[in-house]
Order: structure tokens, then sequence, then C-alpha cells
């Protein structure tokens, strides 16, 4: 199997661990094979650092930077292709929204979900229940 | 005991008394919350009174009049006891050796959210 | 401890006894790495004590600043200059770092020492650090990475816990480590 | 000028205008009790509430008969630092009640409570015909062991007295007409509140 995702400048990454994780950031410059330079989107709480490739997990979005480049270049081209929306579109990106979504819930909110839980499994019993019927009383 | 409807407490678990390699603190006891695994994670349950619920022979008056074999020895958590999230119970008498590995609860109560 | 980039400046104690000479007047000023300023004057009293006769009751430490560098996130290429005591001798050798700052250059030069060679910080001179042009670079480590084009997949990657809350004992499933993607 | 200065001073300007300052101490010894325990938190300020408890929060009972349940937090009661709660009595059973702040978990739902007129409720409408009811419960209590053999099952309590029923009602209706406004607040304040398995309250937001 060929690998798809590349320790290179440009490739959009999530930290790992501690404080920042679960952040995007981008790769801007390889240091060595386990130390890269990242930066993130104007706004992020990710500064440009230096940081272990053992914190770093890649995604399989790249975007093109010239290695080295500023923190405004950066800026600039994460804004430009709109790299937060799009990871957001990816099933990674909407299992991270969820977990945050759901730790972010209070009691209210959780008693409703548990509305719409049992609600969901009541539907599909029912749908369950119908075509079993029909099954049956083909057969 | 009937199931209660609400479980309003945490689970905790007696591990020992607070010691050293030869001395040991009857009067304190580690208890280990579950889900609880840093010393920050200790802060939300100092002060919280512990409950030790076990089973006697005798049995004995409740305050409602009624007879029982379920006894309590009543606790407080009175800070964290290293860094992986035990916490140090001081009980109201101290807790018997019988009770290491037994399951505590660990009220909600007093609340400060 | 990260390494740090001291600036030391001291001086031989003038000696009542000897006859003053105009040498004695010198101040003598070096650059030494070290993780804190109590080992920096240590090895700065043994570098003087190589120059002159002197040890730390003739000798006296006037200043000890410790270097901020500029731009620590850009990566540089360093060469290092150095001079060990190997089992069998001195040795003398030139590596070359990858960091951003000179002070981390020195650290990761130290680590190699210890890694490589088993040398100690004591058995250890520093004798030279600059920063190097990419195209001046020799050692084939440094050249891969200069690759303006440089591109490798992690083969081997554990998942690690996100925070210390989140690490268990005991795990329902094995690692995979391996991602092939 | 040093305080000494100052007050050597101040006692010389005291001697000039003829006036001597003559400290005044009690001949003898004269006995005052210390204020007790109620007096003095009579003197101190009214209970502080921690700041996430505000007129209409949605609390959680944490301790005693109605533990687990959801209630709406009306008033502090200025007198003796209590919350001031009500289910309302109609959704969850839980009737106007008193109960500490220690004992509760605030919630960050909130019901509109400004229609809800509780002015008439302070700390002496729950104690007043207590004493009255302890002493009938009390008298009963003798009675059933007088007439130990024959169990007859107590006859029912006098009750709540009418007027506290009234604004009971009173009140659950006022708390309803905002409660229905908001989709399944209903149902939610209905509920009883559990922690269940992975549940760590310190994770949790309320």
């Amino acid at each position: 199997m060929a690998f798809k995702r590349f320790v290179e400048v440009g490739r959009i990454c999530l930290i790992s661990y501690g404080r920042l994780s679960n952040q995007l950031c981008v790769i801007v410059d390889v240091m060595d094979q386990n130390h890269v330079i990242i930066d993130a989107a104007d706004g992020s709480p990710v500064q440009r650092q230096v940081i272990n490739l053992k914190r770093l997990n890649l995604t399989d979005l790249v975007v093109k930077l010239p290695r080295g480049c500023k923190s405004k270049t950066v800026h600039k081209v994460m804004a430009q292709e709109d790299v937060e929306a799009k990871f957001a579109a990816t099933a990674w990106g909407r299992k991270i929204a969820r977990q945050r979504l759901r730790a972010g819930l209070n009691d209210f909110d959780r008693f409703k979900v548990m509305v719409a839980r049992k609600r969901r499994s009541y539907l599909i019993g029912q749908e369950l229940g119908a075509l079993r019927k029909e099954r049956s009383g083909g057969a | 005991m009937a199931k209660e409807p609400v479980r309003l407490y945490c689970k905790g678990l007696v591990l020992g008394y607070r010691r050293s390699q030869r001395r040991q603190h009857p009067q304190q006891a580690r208890v280990q919350i579950e889900g609880v695994k840093t010393r920050q994670d200790t802060v939300f349950y100092a002060g919280k009174r512990v409950a030790y619920v076990y089973k006697a022979k005798t049995e004995k008056h409740t305050r409602k009049g009624t007879l029982t074999r379920h006894r309590c020895i009543w606790g407080k958590i009175i800070g964290a006891h290293g860094n992986t999230g035990v916490v140090r119970v001081k009980f109201a008498r101290n807790i018997p050796p019988s009770a290491f590995g037994k399951r505590v609860r660990v009220m909600l109560y007093p609340s400060n959210i | 401890m990260p390494f740090k980039q001291y600036v030391i400046v001291g001086r031989r104690l003038p000696d009542p006894k000897r006859p003053h000479k105009a040498a004695d007047d010198a101040l003598y000023k070096m650059i030494i790495y070290a993780p804190d300023p109590i080992k920096a004057k240590s090895k700065y009293y043994y570098f003087l004590s190589q120059l002159l006769k002197t040890k730390r009751s003739t000798a006296e430490v006037v200043s000890v600043t410790e270097v901020q560098e500029r731009n620590t996130t850009r990566v540089k290429n360093y060469t290092v200059w150095l001079r060990y005591q190997s089992r069998t001798g001195q040795v003398n050798m030139l590596k070359e770092a990858r960091a951003t700052s000179v002070a981390a250059a020195v650290e990761s030069i130290y680590q190699d020492m210890a890694g490589r060679h088993r040398a100690r910080y004591e058995s250890i001179q520093i004798l030279r650090v600059q920063e190097t042009p990419s195209n001046q670079c020799k050692r084939p480590a440094t050249l891969q990475m200069i690759d303006p084009h440089i591109r490798f997949p992690l083969p081997h990657k554990l998942q690690r816990a996100s925070s210390r809350a989140l690490r268990t004992t005991f795990k329902a499933k094995l690692p995979v480590t391996t991602i092939t993607k | 000028m040093t305080c000494r200065d100052t007050r050597n001073a101040k006692k010389q300007a005291a001697s000039r205008a003829g006036v001597r300052r003559r400290p005044e101490y009690p001949t003898e010894y004269v006995r005052r009790p210390l204020p007790t325990g109620a007096k003095r938190r009579a003197q101190r300020q009214v209970t502080r509430l921690r700041p996430s408890l505000v007129p209409g929060t949605v609390v959680i009972l944490l301790a005693g008969r109605f533990r687990g349940c959801r209630v709406v937090f009306l008033k502090q009661l200025p007198k003796s630092g209590l919350l001031l709660v009500s289910g309302p009595l109609v959704l969850n059973g839980v009737p106007l009640r008193r109960v500490n702040q220690a004992y509760v978990i605030a919630t960050s739902t909130r019901v509109d409570v400004s229609e809800v007129d509780v002015t008439a409720i302070d700390d002496a409408w729950f104690t007043a015909g207590a004493a009255k009811q302890r002493a009938a419960r009390r008298l009963q209590q003798k009675k059933r062991q007088a007439e130990a053999g024959e169990m007859d099952v107590d006859k029912p309590s006098e009750g709540r007295p009418p007027e506290k029923i009234a604004l009971q009602k009173q009140v659950d209706n006022a708390l309803l007409v905002s409660i229905k406004k908001e989709t399944l607040l209903k149902e939610y304040l209905q509920s009883r509140f559990s922690l269940t398995k992975g549940q760590y309250p310190h994770q949790m937001k309320f």
C-alpha cells in the first residue's frame, strides 16, 4: 500500500497532545526527522513553534506554501484555501466537532439528546416492526 | 437494599490508609474516585462527603424507628493524595481495614456548582 | 533542561605578591553554552585556567549575561566545532545540526555526542558555532533535510492519549502502529 | 515627624487646654454573655450565594426526599439565607421548600420568574404552625404506642393549611406559564437527574 500522508511543507495537521490538542495547524518547515515547525490560521491559539512529530497527526489536506514562509503568508493561504471548513467537512473533522459539542452540553441539553435518542429508536423500532410484519405476511 | 432510582454519588474505592513505608495514619484513608485521573480533577471533590455503607450482623434502629442491617460511616474529602487523582478522606470513625478495596459513595454535596 | 547561551566576562585577580603587568588588566570574554549560569561559570573558570594560571579563588567573574536569541522559529543549519576527551585521547570534530537557535543546536550536539560517543558534558569543549548557509553544508544528515521538496511518511506511529487524564493502564484493543496512510 | 512626635505634640496641646484624658476602667467585673450563635448570625449579613444561583435557575436537589429532582429556584430567604424552591408541585411533586445551597447543583438553565410573586413567603411562613404540627404528630405517636396492638392506620394527617395550598397553586401557575414557553422544559423538570456509567461530575457541565 502506498502512503498517502506525508510530512511536508503545507501539510495540514492536528495537534494530538496537551493544551492545544485537536487544533489545526500546518507544517511550514521541516527541521529534522522528528521535528517540524508549525503555524496556524489567523486567530488560532496555535503559535508558530517547533513541535515533535509524535505530537502531530497528519491529515489528508495539503496547502501550497513556500518553505519557511512568514506567518502572514500562512494566515493568507489558510484563509484563502478555507482549510478550517475543508477539514470540518471531513469525517474526522465532524467527529471532533461532535466531541466538542457533546462536551459542552449542559444538563438540559443532555436531557434533550436523551429524548431525541429515545424518539429515534422508537421510530426505528416502528419501521422494523412494520418490515417484519410485511415479510412474515408475505412468506 | 433496593436499588435507588437515582445515583447521586460517584463511585469511590478505599485503597488503604495514608501511610509511609513503615508508618500508617488510620485517621486518613486514601480513596480513588472513578474517572478522576489527575490532581487537578480532585479539586472538584474537595470537601465532598463520603459514605461507606456496609452490612452488619446485628440489626439496629434507624432514625425512623425501623430496623436495618445497613450502617454507614461518614467522611469528608480533605485533599489530594499524589498526582494521580487519589484523595484523602477523613472518616468520622476511622475506617476499618476490612473496608479496604470496598466501595464508598462520594456524594455531590456540599456543592459548589 | 534546555541549554542557554551565556556571555561571561571575567579576569584574573591581581596578586600583591606578583609584579603587576599590563596583561593583568585584561578581561576575558567567552561565549559559554550551559543549562544554567552556575554551570556556565564553572565552564568559564575551566577555560580560564587553560589560558592563565588561575583557579576559582584567584579569578573572578565580572558579568554573566544570557543571550536572548531572535527569530527562534526559523530553522537554521549550524556547524559546530568541538573537541572531546574520548577514552583514548583528544578528538577534534566538526558536526552539523539543524535547529532554531544556537543554544538548541549546541544542546542537540551534546545529546548526539552522548549517544554516539558516550561523551559527557565535562569532556566536551565547544570551540566554535557558526550558522552555515544551506549550500555550504557537508553532512548527509543535514543535506537530506535541506532538500527543498522534502517529503516523508510516518510509517510507525504510536497513538498516545491526548492528555494524562485519558491514559489507561489496559487497552481493549492492540494499538495499530503501522499507519500506511 | 514621627508618630511619637505627633503623640507628644497632641498630649502637650491637650494639657495646655487644661483637659486631661483619663482612661476609665470599670472597677467591678461585669459579666456579659457572649452573643449566641443565632444572634451572631442575625447580625451578620445575608448568606452569600454562589454566582450561578440567580432567581429562575433550575437546580438539582442532591439530598433528602427529593434527591435528583430538578426544581426552580425562586428567591433567597433573607433571614436564613436558604433557597426557596418550587418543583412546581404539579410537575414533580416538590412543594415550596427551603434548601441549603450546599445541597443543590445549579444548572445553566433559567426559567423566567419575573411574573412569580413570592413576596409573601419568608422563613416564618415555613415555621408557623410547625410546632403545632409537631405536637400533633407526637400525640398521635403516643396514641399509637398506647393502643399498641390494634394498629389503626393513622388517619390522614391534617395536610397543609388551605392558604399554603392556595399560594402553592398561585406560584405554580405563574411558573408553568413561563415553563411552557420552552419546548421540553416541562418534561425536563418532571424527570430526575442521575449519574450514569461514564459520567463524571467534574467533567460535566450543568
